[in-house]
């Protein structure tokens, strides 16, 4: 069974070619059969795999399969090769899974677009670099999937051509990630001089062979590996492109930009963790990252109106939750958590499609409320969603973020310090989702809504539901990819103000958005504090500034020499032929008797010449 | 005595020579510049004599004074300019035309009848006969000779040719527009490739 | 004898004749007198091939005499030629009218 | 023998479609595509090789040979030693391949387009074809230069004639540059081969014999310059790059396509084969000016692809930036950075050919190439939209596809030798999506522009004929980007070869 490991990125890729190849011009029946039905085969397969997969001993449970070599030169020689472990398999879990779920509840979604065929073309190419990347056995074949789903993720949030906006949100993602990955690539290519391989079971156990602990080496690859998995993840500094890309369809946000892609760099760093083992600094750095892009994203959270806009920064939140647990050397929480993750953030933007869907695609919080009575179904799923990334027992997200915060405060990267901020990342965290529940499902009703019903629309939904409810109780097989972290103790103290805050959060919510008591919205409606909440609604004024340094000067330079100054310097030479050309021409002026007069005394020149030097 | 008075002649017939040209140059009607011409030409060619070269002092009348002369005539006559010529007519009859010119050749005359007649040019510079230019024309100057003859015949030609009034033939620039019409059409209809 | 002060004299007249001739050329804007003054000229050069010559009192200056005059009137035959098509088609003999050369 | 053949083929073929031509524009057509049939299938027999022993001695010569696949030697002109010296390695093999295809294509994009004198367009078609395979495979340095200039002569023409609105200046501008740096090239080539005479006291013109010449180093340096700067010309490389955004830009179809494809590859060849081999002392001091001619090439070219508004000179740009890599990869001379150059002229030439038969493809059917007069071409044009992200996608180097392998393996070789070069290059990655995304949306994303109102309906997508011509080069870049072993194996015993002539082994 495991021989058919490379049919889960194959069948995505086949439904890719076979979409294609119809140009969009087959049925949308076959469409989707097409589209759905090869993320659920993946799906299949991976549970298949799975299945044998937890039959083998514990020792054995590595997967290798040779498809063919891809490049070779010099000592390189990278395979189409695929790599299944673990931590692999938890992510195809996730992806096909998940995946296949929000293609189900996509085919519904979009059913009626004109470009229905082209979404699942994008889709299916997307699920397959996905799993290429997931399973790659060397950093070369990890870049391509790494590459190929930046490429959907363009592809899809631009998906709605005809707007510019949404070209340049698009646009806006490739690049930034880009910038990441450069890095990324950066570090390969120091990788591959320093150990000459890009095998990354080969680099990780020559990385421990080579460099003792706190290697200088190690520390800036595993800080220029922590460049790409920054942009994909949309971590601090490379952020600002997360928000824009909810200009996409909303169940590719689901799909890509919450489950799936943005995740990436935590697998990346997770798959090269040994590497980062060997550097406390880096350590140190992801865990930096980790905190203050939680924090940061979940202030702007507070004051975004935007419904998409604010499950956007809270991916952004938990996924640098994430990273702060990679930073800790909780490996295998952060994996967990990104599980997790998946089911309670793909939930809420799947159940956020429906809600948008059904108010005429008004994304506008303030422009909802009172939508409980509306839609029952995604109001309850809605709830579980939130109370997962509120991290409420005992949903999914609890356990998870619960892991994480016990390791922060015991770890020597993490500490006290950082711990408080994840704490009061995670009360934020309360604030703005309950806020967001609250002035979307209560209050008096604003607009018109139809809820949109159906097998395709509900399934998902509520098997995501079920998933984030209970997924906290799952066992992920990350003992024999990922070092264990063992169990940390902290003081119950600790324990209780973890859990506590959040309910204090939601609380504070309740009082605030529900209840709407006037003294405390007179707080945040005038002063230093709405000043601030402007400060907080523009991202920190990252974007602002991103601007200002890069993108203006860049365009006004390139605006500046669009004809290319090099160009000049023919240009010198043939004016300055031209203007020999002239004063030459001058002397030609057609006057029989000024060529008589220049010829004698050309002449007596030459004579005087002649007579005296002679 | 003699050379006092070989000097004289020589320094007068420079004189004349001088004068008569300046006097051409500065003429505002070309048949008085002819005039003078004729009378610079004739005291070029008594200088010539005095120096002991009788031929070429009788090719410079023969040639200058006469044949060239004759040309330039012809030329201005069959310039013939419209109204102006009518004015030329009449200034023509004024002895301002051929006063000086005649005055000048006269001054020549004087000066030239008693050089003929004193024998100055046994004792002036060495006399260089016509037979001794002729043995060396057509000893080693013999290319010359043929070179001059050439050089005449394509004068002639030249002068016959481009001289020759227009024919209204239609050939021959017929052929000349059509050839550069062709060439048009080699580079012009691919403007609308574009 | 005079020969040596007399030739230098013949040669500076001989110059005279040719500047002046050189003067007639360039001043004149007519162009039969440019022509005529370019005789003069023509002249000025024969007659110093000539006292060249007997001062040597050899025939050669007089043959370069012959090719000058020879020369001149192929040249004179030829320009005047010209002359007469550049009045038919200008209508002027002011040489200033002719400037297609003009670069 | 094939090589003569291949040769010979193409200027007889491309002789015979000129004079069909006067019979009627098909039979030329249907003349060249029979030679370039033809020539390609010669070509396709030119991988197996006809040379028993790869290491074959060349008369007269005990330099280090390489691993020659083909070889072809006859007496030309002895009195100067000039030979009729004809000899393919891999990297020969490959390029020569990779010119009949895009002859191919060229032929394809040419059919509906050229209309006025048809035999003759073929004819220079064929004989620049002709010219450009004689280059990769010639190695005697006069018998190089002679195909060097009957490559120039008829792309010349087919600026010129058949151009667009400014094809006069651009096909001048071309000529000058080109031309003015061939002069070099030869003063270079004759100033070499008398030193030889010198030092050896026979005259030759071949490449082997010219191996390994004891120069010196100030000499040794200006002669690699003469070299150098010509090859640049046509790589083209910062700062004598200028000439390739005009002709390529008023170049008919065919015409950039071959320029692009091909003809920017003879100078990447011409660096490979000739500037390190022969002057390995001269080009190893040389390096550190080669590097960051080629950085700044990358990166000013992409920077000013960005900003252009005419399609045609946009992809131009991004042809400059791709040969940086290129440039960068052979200076690095290590096995990896070699083979990496090599896989990206393959790339590059598959790709920037697609880029300019769509910018093609666009004017003749919208009679523009202003990027600002297009806009929302997806919904009218879908099958051509999605050929142009292709191929856009192919340019900014994504994974898979042609361009990144030959991107990938110059970076990662040259960070082995010089880091600094490598790192600052990488930044293309950024900037390279910038151009091609900017492409993407400006022609065919957002809403159709005003000047495209009404005529937007009534335009053609692509047809079979041009599916046919974009689907190939399209399999010819996933081919390379999935399994570019199928090149590579051709490559790395030649390169190993090379490599040995030049510096560090």
């Amino acid at each position: 069974m495991l021989d058919w490991l490379w049919l889960v990125p194959g069948l995505p890729f086949l439904g890719f070619l076979i979409l294609f190849a119809g140009q969009g011009k087959m049925p949308k029946r076959w469409t989707t059969l097409v589209g759905v039905g090869s993320v659920g085969l993946a799906a299949l397969v991976t549970l298949l795999i799975a299945v044998e997969f937890y039959g083998t001993p514990e020792a054995a449970l590595t997967y290798r399969q040779t498809l063919w070599t891809w490049m070779e030169a010099g000592s390189l020689k990278p395979g189409f090769s695929l790599y299944l472990d673990g931590l692999a398999l938890s992510m195809l879990f996730v992806i096909t899974g998940v995946g296949f779920l929000i293609h189900l509840y996509a085919s519904g979604y979009m059913y009626e677009d004109e470009d229905f065929p082209r979404f699942f073309t994008y889709t299916n190419l997307f699920v397959a670099a996905m799993v290429m990347l997931v399973l790659a056995d060397n950093l070369v074949l990890l870049f391509l999937g790494w590459e190929g789903v930046g490429l959907c993720s363009y592809l899809l949030i631009g998906f709605w051509y005809r707007d510019p906006e949404n070209g340049r949100c698009a646009r806006k993602a490739f690049i930034v990630t880009r910038i990441g990955d450069t890095a990324f690539a950066i570090g390969l290519f120091l990788l591959f001089r320093e150990l000459g391989t890009l095998d990354i079971q080969d680099a990780m156990s020559a990385a421990t062979a080579t460099w003792p602990r706190d290697s200088g080496t190690a520390t800036l690859i595993a800080v220029l590996l922590l460049g790409g998995a920054v942009g994909k993840s949309a971590q601090l500094p490379l952020q600002t492109w997360l928000p824009d890309a909810m200009a996409g369809p909303t169940p590719v946000s689901a799909l890509i930009h919450a489950a799936t892609m943005v995740t990436a760099g935590v697998y990346l760093i997770a798959r090269t963790h040994v590497l980062f083992q060997l550097s406390t600094d880096a350590m140190q750095l992801v865990a930096l990252v980790g905190v203050l892009t939680l924090l940061m994203s979940g202030f702007t959270a507070l004051t975004q109106t935007d419904l998409k806009r604010i499950l956007a920064y809270s991916t952004i939140s938990q996924i640098g939750y994430m990273f702060l647990a990679l930073g800790v050397g909780a490996w295998s929480s952060a994996i967990f958590h990104l599980m997790t993750h998946a089911f309670f953030k793909a939930l809420l933007f799947l159940t956020a499609g429906s809600i948008i869907l059904s108010v005429h695609h008004q994304q506008d919080i303030f422009k909802m409320g009172g939508l409980r009575k509306a839609l029952p179904v995604p109001f309850a799923t809605f709830l579980v969603g939130c109370l997962g990334l509120t991290a409420l027992p005992p949903t999914s997200g609890f356990f998870s973020k619960e892991q994480i915060l016990n390791a922060v405060w015991s770890s020597p990267t993490g500490g006290q310090l950082i711990w408080a901020g994840a704490v009061l990342g995670a009360f934020i965290t309360a604030i703005y989702t309950f806020r967001m529940f609250f002035i979307v499902f209560f209050g008096e009703q604003q607009t018109e809504a139809h809820e949109h019903k159906g097998f395709k629309f509900h399934v998902p939904l509520i098997v995501l539901a079920v998933l984030a409810a209970v997924g906290g109780f799952f066992h992920l097989p990350l003992t024999s990819a990922l070092p264990h972290a063992g169990h940390d103790h902290v003081p119950l103290g600790v324990e209780v103000t973890a859990i506590a805050l959040p309910m204090v959060g939601v609380l504070l919510a309740y009082l605030l958005f529900y209840r709407q008591i006037p003294a405390l919205r007179q707080l945040f409606e005038t002063g230093p504090l709405k000043s601030l909440a402007a400060f907080f609604y523009s991202g920190w004024a990252m974007d602002w500034l991103y601007d200002r340094l890069l993108v203006k000067p860049f365009v006004a330079l390139a605006r500046w020499n669009s004809k290319d100054l090099v160009d000049q310097l023919p240009a010198v030479v043939s004016r300055g032929a031209a203007l020999f050309h002239r004063l030459l021409s001058l002397s030609q002026n057609g006057q029989l008797r000024y060529y008589v007069a220049t010829m004698a005394l050309a002449s007596l020149v030459v004579m005087a010449v002649a007579v005296y030097t002679g | 005595m003699q050379d006092t008075f070989f000097l004289v002649i020589f320094y007068v017939t420079a004189a004349v020579a001088v004068l008569s040209t300046l006097l051409m140059i500065s003429r505002l009607n070309a048949v008085h510049g002819l005039l003078y011409l004729i009378v610079s030409s004739l005291s070029l060619a008594i200088i010539f004599y005095l120096l002991g070269a009788p031929f070429a002092a009788a090719l410079e009348v023969i040639i200058y004074a006469g044949a060239i002369m004759i040309l330039f005539v012809f030329v201005v006559m069959m310039l013939n300019m419209g109204h102006k010529g009518v004015e030329q007519e009449r200034q023509w009859l004024k002895p301002g035309g051929w006063i000086g010119p005649g005055l000048l050749a006269l001054v020549l005359f004087a000066v030239f009848v008693p050089a003929l007649s004193g024998g100055l040019v046994s004792t002036g510079p060495r006399l260089v006969s016509a037979k001794a230019v002729g043995i060396a024309l057509f000893g080693p100057y013999l290319l010359v000779v043929e070179l001059a003859s050439f050089l005449l015949l394509a004068g002639l030609i030249g002068a016959y040719h481009i001289a020759r009034p227009p024919e209204i033939t239609g050939d021959d620039s017929d052929s000349l527009t059509s050839a550069r019409h062709h060439d048009d059409i080699a580079i012009e209809p691919l403007q609308g490739a574009g | 004898m005079v020969d040596v002060a007399l030739i230098d004299h013949v040669f500076i007249l001989a110059a005279i004749l040719f500047c002046l001739g050189l003067v007639g050329v360039l001043v004149r804007r007519n162009i039969i007198f440019m022509l005529i003054s370019m005789e003069i000229m023509l002249n000025a050069a024969g007659l110093a091939f000539i006292a060249a010559g007997s001062a040597w009192g050899q025939p050669d200056g007089q043959v370069m005499f012959l090719a000058v005059v020879t020369l001149g009137a192929a040249e004179v035959a030829v320009a005047l030629g010209l002359t007469l098509l550049l009045f038919r088609r200008y209508q002027s003999v002011d040489v200033d009218n002719l400037k297609e050369l003009r670069g | 023998m094939q090589l003569v053949w291949i040769i010979v083929c193409l200027f007889a073929g491309g002789a015979c479609a000129g004079i069909a031509g006067r019979i009627s524009a098909d039979a030329s057509r249907w003349l060249s595509l029979a030679t370039l049939v033809v020539a390609g299938l010669l070509g396709l027999s030119l991988l197996q090789p006809s040379l028993q022993d790869p290491s074959v001695l060349i008369a007269g010569s005990d330099a280090p040979q390489g691993q020659w696949l083909h070889l072809v030697q006859a007496i030309w002109i002895p009195h100067f030693g000039i030979q009729f010296l004809l000899a393919a390695d891999g990297i020969s093999v490959v390029l020569i391949l990779l010119t009949l295809f895009l002859g191919f294509i060229a032929l394809l994009s040419a059919w509906k387009e050229i209309q006025q004198r048809v035999g003759f367009f073929y004819f220079n078609l064929l004989w620049t074809l002709a010219g450009v395979v004689g280059i990769f495979a010639a190695l005697d340095l006069f018998l190089f230069f002679v195909f060097w200039e009957v490559m120039l002569i008829p792309m010349f023409l087919i600026i010129s004639i058949w151009g667009h609105e400014d094809r006069h200046y651009a096909a001048m501008k071309f000529f000058i540059y080109t031309q003015a740096s061939s002069l070099l090239l030869l003063a270079a080539m004759l100033a070499l081969v008398f030193i030889h005479w010198q030092q050896t006291d026979s005259l030759s013109f071949s490449w082997f014999d010219l191996l390994g010449l004891d120069l010196d180093p100030g000499l040794g340096m200006v002669l690699m310059l003469g070299f150098f700067i010509a090859f640049l010309v046509k790589l083209p490389g910062v700062p004598v790059h200028n000439w390739l955004p005009d002709a390529h830009t008023q170049a008919p179809t065919p015409g950039s396509v071959i320029l692009a494809g091909i003809l920017l590859k003879t100078g990447a060849y011409g660096l490979l084969r000739f500037i390190i081999p022969l002057f390995p002392d001269a080009a190893a001091q040389f390096t550190p000016v080669a590097l960051t001619l080629g950085v700044i090439s990358i990166l000013y070219a992409a920077k000013l692809a960005f900003a252009q508004n005419d399609i045609k000179r946009l992809i131009a740009y991004t042809s400059i930036s791709h040969m940086g890599f290129v440039l960068i990869g052979i200076f690095s001379w290590n096995a990896i950075a070699l083979q990496g150059a090599i896989m990206q002229m393959v790339g590059h030439g598959l790709s920037s050919a697609g880029l300019f038969a769509l910018a093609g493809a666009l004017q003749h059917r919208l009679h523009t190439r202003a990027l600002d007069a297009m806009g929302g071409l997806w919904s009218s044009l879908p099958r051509l939209a999605a050929v142009a992200m292709f191929f856009a996608i192919a340019a900014l180097g994504l994974p898979g596809l042609g361009n990144f392998v030959g991107e990938f393996l110059v970076l990662l070789g040259t960070f082995q030798v010089h880091a600094t070069t490598a790192v600052v290059s990488a930044l293309a990655m950024v900037v390279a999506p910038i151009y091609a995304l900017v492409l993407l949306q400006k022609g065919f994303f957002g809403p159709p522009s005003a000047a495209l109102a009404g005529k937007v309906d009534t335009v053609a997508d692509f047809g079979s004929r041009e599916l046919l011509m974009m689907g190939a080069m399209m399999l010819g870049l996933v081919i390379l980007g999935l399994f570019p072993r199928l090149v590579t194996v051709y490559l790395q015993p030649a390169l190993a070869g090379l490599q040995q002539l030049g510096w560090g082994g």
